[in-house]
């Protein structure tokens, strides 16, 4: 067991896989000899040497279509967009080729390889820099989308997500970058589509994501100390696969649903497991879906501003329980 | 084939009629261009019958750039082709059929209908898909060599795209990525002067679409006649012998003309009077026919080529007529590695 | 009146705008002397000239940016990006430039402008050339949206559009561009954010847009005729601002909540209305709410299987049927 | 300044003394690096007091670009930013108090708090907006040049960006879209030969990563002392006069380099020993101190805008302090025209 950094475990997940399988590379901008402008990837140059980990030009587009010619033919590269907002740069990679190419080709075709960015809000930085945009990738066919909230997650699921012989969106959040967590020694492999149950409860089923999910859990602990209501928090961690059989397990438990999403509201991963739930899980629900998000608006750069914003632990404790009085 | 580091490039319009090449290849070079030729006429044919669905783009006209490239590679070179990408799959030795049927979407096509006419891939050839975004697979091209460097691979990936082309971002990024890791990629111009329907000067800062930007990525501007098989194959030799010397890529820009419309649906009013037939005097297999004679070789060899392959070509239409539209389960299949599509458990 | 096709129509409604506004300008690839790809966009050149119509190179970012720079400083641009797949090419404007100047300069600046593109499947043009992408524009906040069914609509929304002081993403459907509607002569303006009941029922609410909104009709007759079943359908079309009144008014009417989205499943529209609903109106709804969407895979190619990937008449019916009788 | 046509570039680091410049301009030029020193060097020091919050992109090093390109410009000229945006902003006449209130997320910042360092906005100073997203405003600034040429006006759009911007696909459609429609804007690249952390020669394929892609446009290829004011400003008015009179875009690449990291939290460390100090001998300011001098313009004179600027910045630094966060209810203002963020009724 060590303690690391979420930031340490991005560059443990990482060596691990390096280490394992050489045809593992992996490339962005300022990643190499920097170690990545988050330094999440500092010392794989060092270990790895200039072949295997490569700074790249400002060039998203090339950064994306480099790994994907390189995944088709025989390698498992990891590349790093910086920050999630610049998906938008090389978009055409993640919705129209990655995940296309297997189905146009009937199969003949492959792309297994992982795109690692830093998602969400939390560091100031304005509406271009702060965005969470797991929806941009879960809503495209043929992609797989992860993003988790713990070093160990990190670790366990940048290895599933390597190992993976479909195009994988990894989604790290800036804001959990410095947050330590337990890490068990030795190799770590993860399995995606899994989700957690990561505080079990009767009265409630609370989803969250990444950042969310600390919050998610804060607000538990405030429910049951202050009204006794004991909610379960389920860490979604895999949007795609998307773990329905642990979320429907859990409503039909508690039968009741909240989602706690950073993105703006509107088609956000709640949007859509509230439409399964209330699809599939109807009579199991004994009171509206609640969805908690950030509100439909650009992000401000202030830091009063932000913070309101964001699901805070008030506003999801607040909204649960008037939910559950009502 | 010319090149120059500077402003001004020249434009070579006539091969130099050397005899380098050899009777074997050239008869390969020929026969190539006689399939692309037939086949695209058929599929042109199948399109008035309503027997070709979707949309398709032909390369009538431009069959000596696809031949010549084709011919010179190795087996394992790979090429990535655009939604114009027919000719470079037949060249690259898939049969008619599959591409016939593909464009038909029958179950006996390429990937059983599932790609269309617009994406046609045959990983066994070395086609590594046929991408209808313009510029994306330049980019891949390098993703692609980037493999073969660090691998150790002498395999070269090749990249077609047209004039238009060149105005989009993907090209320019490709471009410096693929120089500054010297990557083992070729990108090929083919440059028919036309966008769909927008004349490609209208729109480009300079003369020469590719080559006038080669300096801008420390390239040389190579501008050649890509009606002439001949020329082409030997810029081919070159710029393959660069790359997998480590040498890094090449930009080539192939002097061309599209005989058909953009597309299926389009009669190119838009190209001034007499353009076509101007270009259609330079036919790249009518100028290879000639060569042929030239260099001695009986119009009997090229006769049998054409009886057989117009052979070729009306079997694989008989075939793909006869064959069923792909079976309705496929529609799931091939979405993940897992040959399935569930996105949920 | 007269009969105009829906591709009619755009024309009709592009020269509408930019006959009353000198300041509306139109760009895009093949659009001026060609007319369009789609033929949308005939006579327009002839019309209004090479100042006002122009053809560009295959540069979508620079489209635009180049619409967004005119509609920052002054003009009123219409540009076309030909598919709606190709807004992965330049989705740093639709995602990051339009929709945050405004809120990050604190209300300085504005971009009034149209972006119109052919969306949709139908067609048999593979799996890059055939998607339903209203959901990469609606979850983006500050846009506006919209996607008319009827060409009568196709004018009056692009009238609203281009008259809009915000920025709207115009989707047209190209497998309706030679359909046929009746048009009153004269100047045609609608509202952006109204729905519109097309067909008053009273056992079920299906929402629809665009290609999907004469199936889901063609399914209620079925329904009416077959099963004395009667459906009120819903045209949404526009998705941002969101008529929610005319929605949660319909489910208040008929208890039962469908929506037939051409997009593939996860994160579509309906995934945000149901959410919404279920929340708001969940004690209004008699049973589940059920999506009926293009099933979440790339759109193949062959005829067979592109007819079967959509909702089709008899799969809208049937869904219907089957859970207003569960 | 030195045009060239042709692959091999000249460089020019120094300016020919003239006097065409004249004192009161060259006051101006001084004045305008002051303040950008100052209140670039007092953000720094906020942000080591934590009081600047968020990220910020310096121009310590590069005042002379700012100040030559602003001062050369006219009123109801528009000039485009990056993140490294705020020598820009100030250069055009936006005060230091808005500026530094911005970085301090205060309800007194230009864009009270909700934009950011990275997004300075003064429309009514015609600086149309920062832009944090690597290229996106090169378009964006051909749009607002389209709509001079359109409407008869005589302004320019002036679109300044960083060295690694040249490689993004963005630059290279804008490029060519200003050159094809001739439009008056006027591209500004600050080489200051990093992108982040990254030295920019390992990442491009030719040494001046904007001039030498110059040819690909049809465009010359311009490279100048971008630490000179003097030799910006004429630079500067050569190409805006050349804009208004309709003779279409320039790309000009001014070479420079930055005294502090590329934003708040990099130390720099990826730079080779002595490089840093070797540039800071050709300190704009300093450089231009002694321009002053050789021009005969008195110390007294000099000595008075360093006190008026420092006080000025002072006085700015006091009011950003005492004033108060942004109201919460901003957080749901201007989404949309109305004012709002209704997204449905
Ligand atoms: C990003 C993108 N923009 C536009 C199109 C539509 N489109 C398809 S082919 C074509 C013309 C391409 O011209 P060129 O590169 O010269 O190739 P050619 O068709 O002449 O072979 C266009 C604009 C597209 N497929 N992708
Ligand atoms: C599309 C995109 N990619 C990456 C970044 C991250 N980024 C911010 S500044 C920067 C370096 C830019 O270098 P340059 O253009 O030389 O400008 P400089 O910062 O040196 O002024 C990078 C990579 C970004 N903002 N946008
Ligand atoms: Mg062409
Ligand atoms: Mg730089």
């Amino acid at each position: 067991m060590a303690e690391l950094t979420y930031r340490e475990a991005v560059a443990r997940g990482i060596a691990q896989e390096m280490a394992r399988d050489p045809d593992v590379i992996f490339f962005g901008e300022d990643v190499a000899k920097a170690g990545g402008v988050f330094k999440a990837t500092v010392g794989l140059y060092e270990q790895f040497g200039p072949k295997r980990v490569r700074d790249t030009p400002i060039s998203e587009q090339a950064i994306m279509g480099a790994a994907m010619g390189a995944a088709m033919t025989g390698l498992k590269p990891i590349a790093e967009i910086m920050f999630s907002d610049f998906f938008a740069v090389c978009f055409d990679y993640i919705a129209n080729e990655f995940p296309k190419g297997r189905y146009m080709s009937n199969g003949q075709t492959k792309c297994p390889l992982v795109v690692r960015t830093g998602n969400g809000a939390g560091s100031r930085f304005g509406a271009q820099h702060s965005q969470s945009v797991e929806n941009w990738c879960m809503m495209v066919p043929g992609l797989k989308v992860v993003a988790p909230s713990t070093p160990r997650d990190v670790i366990g699921l940048m290895a599933a997500a390597v190992r993976d012989p479909d195009p994988v969106i990894f989604f790290e959040h800036k804001s959990l970058y410095a947050v330590k967590g337990e890490v068990p020694d030795g190799e770590i492999v993860d399995t995606l589509g899994s989700a957690k149950v990561v505080r079990p409860g009767t009265d409630a089923t609370v989803l969250a994501l990444a950042l969310m999910v600390p919050r998610a859990l804060a607000a538990a602990e405030k429910l049951a100390a202050a009204h006794g209501i004991q909610v379960e928090v389920v860490d979604v961690r895999s949007l795609v696969p998307l773990d329905m059989q642990t979320i429907l397990g859990s409503v039909g438990r508690t039968h009741r649903l909240f989602t706690v999403e950073e993105n703006p509201r509107l088609c956000g991963w709640g949007a859509e497991i509230v439409s399964i739930v209330a699809d599939e899980a109807f009579y199991d629900l004994d009171g509206p879906p609640v969805r908690i998000t950030t509100p439909h608006i650009p992000l401000p750069a202030a830091d009063n501003l932000e913070d309101i914003a964001l699901p805070t632990v008030e506003r999801i404790a607040q909204t649960i329980r008037r939910a559950l009085e009502a | 084939m010319v090149k120059d580091t500077g402003s001004a490039i020249q434009e070579v319009t006539r091969s130099v009629h050397n005899d380098d090449i050899g009777e074997a290849t050239r008869l390969e070079l020929y026969r190539s261009q006689v399939i692309i030729r037939e086949a695209e006429q058929r599929a042109y044919d199948l399109f008035l019958q309503n027997l070709v669905k979707g949309t398709s783009h032909l390369s009538l006209g431009q069959e000596a750039i696809a031949a010549g490239f084709a011919t010179a590679m190795k087996p394992g070179d790979l090429s990535f082709c655009t939604y114009r990408g027919h000719a470079h799959t037949l060249a690259r030795g898939v049969p008619v059929e599959k591409v016939l049927g593909e464009l038909m979407q029958r179950d006996n096509g390429l990937m059983r209908g599932k790609g269309g006419s617009m994406h046609l891939t045959s990983e066994e050839h070395g086609v590594m898909g046929s991408y209808a975004i313009i510029g994306a697979h330049l980019p891949i091209a390098c993703g692609a060599a980037l493999r073969a460097q660090y691998k150790g691979h002498d395999d070269v990936s090749v990249c077609f795209f047209g004039d238009g082309t060149t105005n989009i971002g993907a090209f320019h990024e490709a471009l410096n990525f693929a120089v500054i890791w010297k990557l083992p990629v070729v990108f090929v111009c083919e440059n028919n002067h036309y966008m769909e329907y927008t004349a490609i000067h209208e729109v480009t800062a300079v003369k020469h679409p590719a080559a006038d930007r080669a300096p801008a990525y420390g390239l040389d501007g190579i501008v050649v006649d890509g009606n002439d098989a001949d020329i082409v194959y030997r810029t081919a030799q070159t710029a393959y012998a660069k790359a997998r010397a480590g040498g890094g890529p090449s930009l080539i820009e192939c002097l061309t003309y599209r005989h058909s419309g953009h597309s299926r649906a389009d009669p190119g009013k838009y190209r001034p009077e007499g353009e076509l037939e101007r270009w259609k005097e330079r036919d790249p297999v009518k100028i290879y026919r000639e060569r042929l004679a030239q260099f001695g070789i009986s119009e009997a060899a090229v006769t049998a080529i054409d009886t057989e392959v117009r052979k070729m070509v009306d079997d694989a239409t008989q075939a793909c007529i006869k064959a069923p539209p792909p079976p309705e389960d496929i529609l799931f299949t091939d979405v993940y590695a897992d040959g399935g599509w569930a996105w949920r458990n």
